[in-house]
């Protein structure tokens, strides 16, 4: 199942959520070993931040809430996980955030001289007033970003996409025009809100928060439909991706890469492996490849 | 209905006050249960934190809280009639093995509250000899002192009670005093208490090459092994643990070195210590 | 468990949402006897509107996925319906959509003649390339509708909203001012696709389509909960409700009146009943009544 | 495994041609049936509609189509290995009854194709001696000549087979004959055809006092209850039927006399099949 990702050999095709599992070397190692091609580093931002106080994510059964609120060390207080990062036998994907352009400049510029193999920026997170999001539901902030930071920064850009952009196919192209090498959809859906009735309070501290797992596949699915047919970059495709079947159909729908977050609630960290067994083996019972079913929904039916 | 999902509200039915800093809630409904695990507990418009279960019965479970910062003086503050948000139960649990002849439990501080039940699970099930060892700050930090069938060695840090020392001395002596009579002294240990403590018990046990157990703490959010808050080295602790065996702790990077801040910054022990004080 | 909403008396707080079960006397009247307050009609448009072809609408487990694509006799063509509703009994809302603002008022103006008690206009389908969503996620769009309707009809006025507004409650902020006499929110949630991965196609004839029922209810309420803090009038909340609790939540969020539609589905057309029993179970164990908890959760926690 | 949720893409295992017009496929699965109940048949790229499960086995099962339009030529241009998404199986199925000791089952044309299961259920479970009318346009028409055990009275629009006219003929005819012998002539009379039959059969069975079954057809959309596109009356085709009652016929206004178009529009019967004729 290897396959090459922007000049990059990776063992699976599968990549592990940003903002799930952390940062840490050990972590993202053994994520590693047990089947995740790329693994996506916790995003990292401008300044620290402890994130919003608990409950911070909760599972509603078919997916999750979360409104963790972006907690980061700050990009300059990290030396001792690129330390330990350097001499790593696996690739990894930074994900910065940022607050403005200049922001995510920084912390594009800073990061990108650490030596991960690509840079995803999060222009799409809803778990925070000032931060992401409000690059990523406009076309014209999504291709300033982008471009301001693909100026400054030495390894493959992945664009990461929220599905609350009015037309996601628009941005999914200003990105790719900015200078994009791929993009990455969907960050969490929603927002969304879930309230106690005893207490009558809302359950996150937050009040709202992002919806990711099984519930929210179908506008996965359709995000990458929309983005496959106006971009010609690589898409990684997730959001409520948990089996085999599942990671068939968005590739279908046009995703090059596969990302899983919320199964590893479900299935545990040897989801990875599991989801790679899976595809495999319906790839061989129906004797066709990765290349050949990709974007394969596009075509016309029968 | 308890579960993993949303908090459920529910009320606290009884509350033991053990002494100023310390008290039981109890809450009348089931929970599943294996000694070691944990729940999450929410008090609406303060936070959300980990709570081990430390009583247990199929219509009754309680939680025994510290009074350390914000969360936990509020959480001792409640009384009868007040509600709490419970969801879990969460976390592996120790294993209570097979055919134990006898083992060793060691409890520092709060560390009793897990082990509690486990202690009264083997003193039920015809299960192994159990030699406990409970230590505190002093006297009065001493966590259920009348709640087991057999006596424990107790050592306190002011010597207001029992040893005055630490419970690793007591299991070095103990080790020691058994491998006279049977090899292994003990067919495991299992620990919980400050991490410090944690990793003499585990470097005690290698080197009498005793299978050990300890439960590990640290800052969560989810419970469930998404979020990446509670990762220790390549384990995450609410879900791989929060008990780690021998195996796992001789290969666990942080174990005793280092812990994530809320930003998920890892610092040495100490210096996570500090922050969980401001 | 009787109610006034905008000067109407309605037996029971629940609402029928458009398009489900349709807009025939018969069966709404038996939607309205079996614990229905205010049945809504499906969305009248400008023209005959044949909709997609099949598949249609199709059940996910936890909701629906529909893109049935505003079928629609036409407003000219459904006398028959009218001579049939003038003897009704009972209260119902007449929904409509058009494709500019002169086709919304021309529909209206018809259509108020006509005598429902409620018109609602549909702003927000996502089922259709050239009607509706256009509006509802545009304050400004939403605004000029809703002030055009207002002048040419002699009923109170429903703004129907849609989940994929950048900014929910901006948009019912325009349509109150603007002379909206409620908000209705909300409309299907996404849009989304599934594609069956044996025949490699997206199921639904017309690919995407709007997600509705339980994976959709954190969205829903989220939504009034915004709405509620930004407008003074009623608020209709519809979207995932299926039982009492969800209804409490709902209100508890800021709804006035709660819209029901795929629970038909997964508890039939006795929903309204049942609902509506368990709403007023819970209120009497909790010693409450609807408009104390009303709103309950913007609060502050205990 | 076939379920009311997504369609499942499954082979055509074999096909059955009764004529040009009429063929049976079947699919090798199991699926949970009651006679008179239907699935949704979708052909990628073309469209989805409504069948009867005409053939039913644990692990077989069958529907049968009569080639009308664009979508029904084309399922019957199908054969085996090619694939159709099946969802299913919705709707109420047929009342069977209780201790039924006669009854009367009256097709016409396609009709034929709920009520061949049911005539099979009764044949082999100690059931009620079936009286069998079957009707066609003309011999070729006529479903599944050989299937039963038991005889039926046939008849043609044209004669070239049985007797020369309508079902409903017949019907009248042998309620008269048993009258003479018990009352009821007919424990229940269970009806498909073209809803002008089905609206006789219900009339002649109310002048007789004899309750009857009947199975509707509306264009549908969801299948199970939500869209309205099968309204008829106060019922919903799709949910509380295709099969309904005297009780019910009684009060369903639009029985006989309208149907929905894809439009939502409420037109006469004879509109709606103009329409259906495009
Ligand atoms: C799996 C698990 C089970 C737990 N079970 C229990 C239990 O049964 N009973 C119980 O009282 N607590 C338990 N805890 C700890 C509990 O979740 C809280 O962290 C604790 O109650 C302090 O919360 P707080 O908000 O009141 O204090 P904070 O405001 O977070 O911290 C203030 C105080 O906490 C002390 N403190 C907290 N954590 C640490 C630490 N890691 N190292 C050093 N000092 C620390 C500081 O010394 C300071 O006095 C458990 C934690 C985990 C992860
Ligand atoms: C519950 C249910 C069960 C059904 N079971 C079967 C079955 O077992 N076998 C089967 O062949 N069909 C069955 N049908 C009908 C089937 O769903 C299709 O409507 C039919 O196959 C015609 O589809 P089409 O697209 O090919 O034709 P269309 O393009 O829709 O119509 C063209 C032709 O259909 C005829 N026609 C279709 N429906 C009507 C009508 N209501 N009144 C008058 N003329 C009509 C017209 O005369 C015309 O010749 C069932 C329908 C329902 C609702
Ligand atoms: C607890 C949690 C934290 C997340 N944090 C981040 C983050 O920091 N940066 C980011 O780009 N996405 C973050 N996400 C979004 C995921 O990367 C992913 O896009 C989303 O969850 C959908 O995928 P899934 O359904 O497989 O989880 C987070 C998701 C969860 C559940
Ligand atoms: C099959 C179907 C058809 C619908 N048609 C309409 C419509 O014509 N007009 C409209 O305003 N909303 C329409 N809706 C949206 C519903 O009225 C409702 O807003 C949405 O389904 C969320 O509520 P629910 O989760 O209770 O179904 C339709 C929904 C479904 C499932
Ligand atoms: S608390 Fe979230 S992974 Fe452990
Ligand atoms: S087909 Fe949708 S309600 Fe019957």
């Amino acid at each position: 199942m290897q396959i090459n990702f922007l000049g990059k050999n990776l063992h699976t095709p599968l990549v592990l959520a940003s903002g799930v599992l952390g940062n840490n070397k050990a972590i993202l190692e053994r994520v590693w070993e047990n089947g995740c091609g790329l693994p996506t580093m916790k995003s990292i931002g401008p300044a620290p931040r402890e994130g919003h106080k608990n409950p911070t994510v909760i599972d509603l059964g078919n997916g999750l809430i979360n409104a963790v609120g972006l907690p980061s060390p700050g990009y300059l207080n990290m030396e001792e996980e690129w330390q330990e990062l350097s001499d790593r036998v696996f690739p990894i994907t930074a994900s910065i955030y940022g607050g403005s352009v200049e922001e995510f400049v920084q912390v594009a510029a800073f990061v990108s001289a650490k030596g991960p193999d690509f840079i995803e920026l999060n222009i799409s997170c809803p778990n925070s007033d000032q931060h992401g999001m409000v690059f990523g539901v406009n076309a014209q902030s999504s291709h300033d970003v982008v471009a301001a930071v693909k100026k400054v920064i030495h390894v493959p850009l992945i664009a990461k996409l929220t599905p609350a952009a009015p037309d996601i196919a628009t941005i999914a192209k200003a990105c790719e025009d900015a200078g994009a090498d791929a993009i990455c959809a969907i960050n969490t859906a929603g927002p969304g809100m879930v309230i106690d009735i005893e207490s009558r309070s809302p359950v996150l501290a937050f009040k709202k928060g992002g919806l990711s797992g099984p519930m929210i596949k179908p506008i996965a699915v359709r995000c990458v439909y929309d983005i496959f047919r106006s971009v010609s970059i690589p898409i990684i495709g997730l959001g409520g991706i948990s089996t085999g079947k599942d990671a068939i159909e968005i590739i279908m729908a046009g995703a090059t890469l596969v990302g899983i977050g919320t199964a590893v609630r479900y299935r545990g960290i040897t989801v990875f492996d599991k989801v790679n067994k899976e595809i495999s083996d319906w790839l061989a019972v129906h004797d066709t490849s990765m290349e050949e079913i990709r974007g394969a929904a596009h075509r016309e039916a029968l | 209905m308890i579960t993993q999902l949303m908090p459920a509200m529910v009320k606290v039915a009884d509350k033991d006050v053990h002494s100023p800093e310390f008290a039981t809630l109890y809450v009348n409904q089931h929970i599943d249960f294996k000694p070691g695990q944990f729940v999450m507990v929410w008090i609406p418009g303060v936070d959300e934190k980990p709570y081990t279960i430390s009583h247990h019965s199929p219509e009754r479970f309680g939680i025994t809280v510290e009074a350390k910062g914000l969360f936990s003086r509020k959480a001792v503050s409640l009384g009868p009639g007040d509600k709490i948000g419970i969801r879990g139960p969460f976390g592996n649990g120790f294993n209570m093995g097979i055919g134990h002849k006898r083992v060793a439990v060691v409890a520092g501080g709060c560390g009793m509250a897990p082990l509690a039940p486990l202690v009264e699970t083997f003193q039920t099930d015809k299960g192994p000899e159990v030699f406990l060892i409970q230590g505190a700050r002093s006297k009065s930090f001493l966590l259920y002192p009348d709640r087991f069938a057999a006596k424990a060695e107790i050592c306190t840090d002011d010597g207001s009670k029992g040893y005055k020392g630490f419970v690793t001395d007591i299991l070095v002596q103990k080790i020691k005093d058994l491998s006279a009579i049977s090899t292994p002294a003990f067919d495991m240990v299992y620990a919980c208490g400050p991490e410090i403590m944690m990793a003499k018990v585990f470097d005690i046990c290698e080197v009498h090459s005793i299978p050990c157990q300890v439960s590990l703490e640290r800052y969560m959010r989810c419970g469930f092994g998404v979020c990446g808050a509670c990762v220790c080295g390549h384990a995450v602790v609410c879900k791989d643990g929060p008990v780690f065996g021998s195996k796992m702790l001789r290969t666990m990077a942080d174990f005793n070195t280092r812990a994530l801040l809320k930003t998920g910054q890892p610092v040495p022990l100490n210096e996570y210590a500090t922050w969980r004080c401001q």
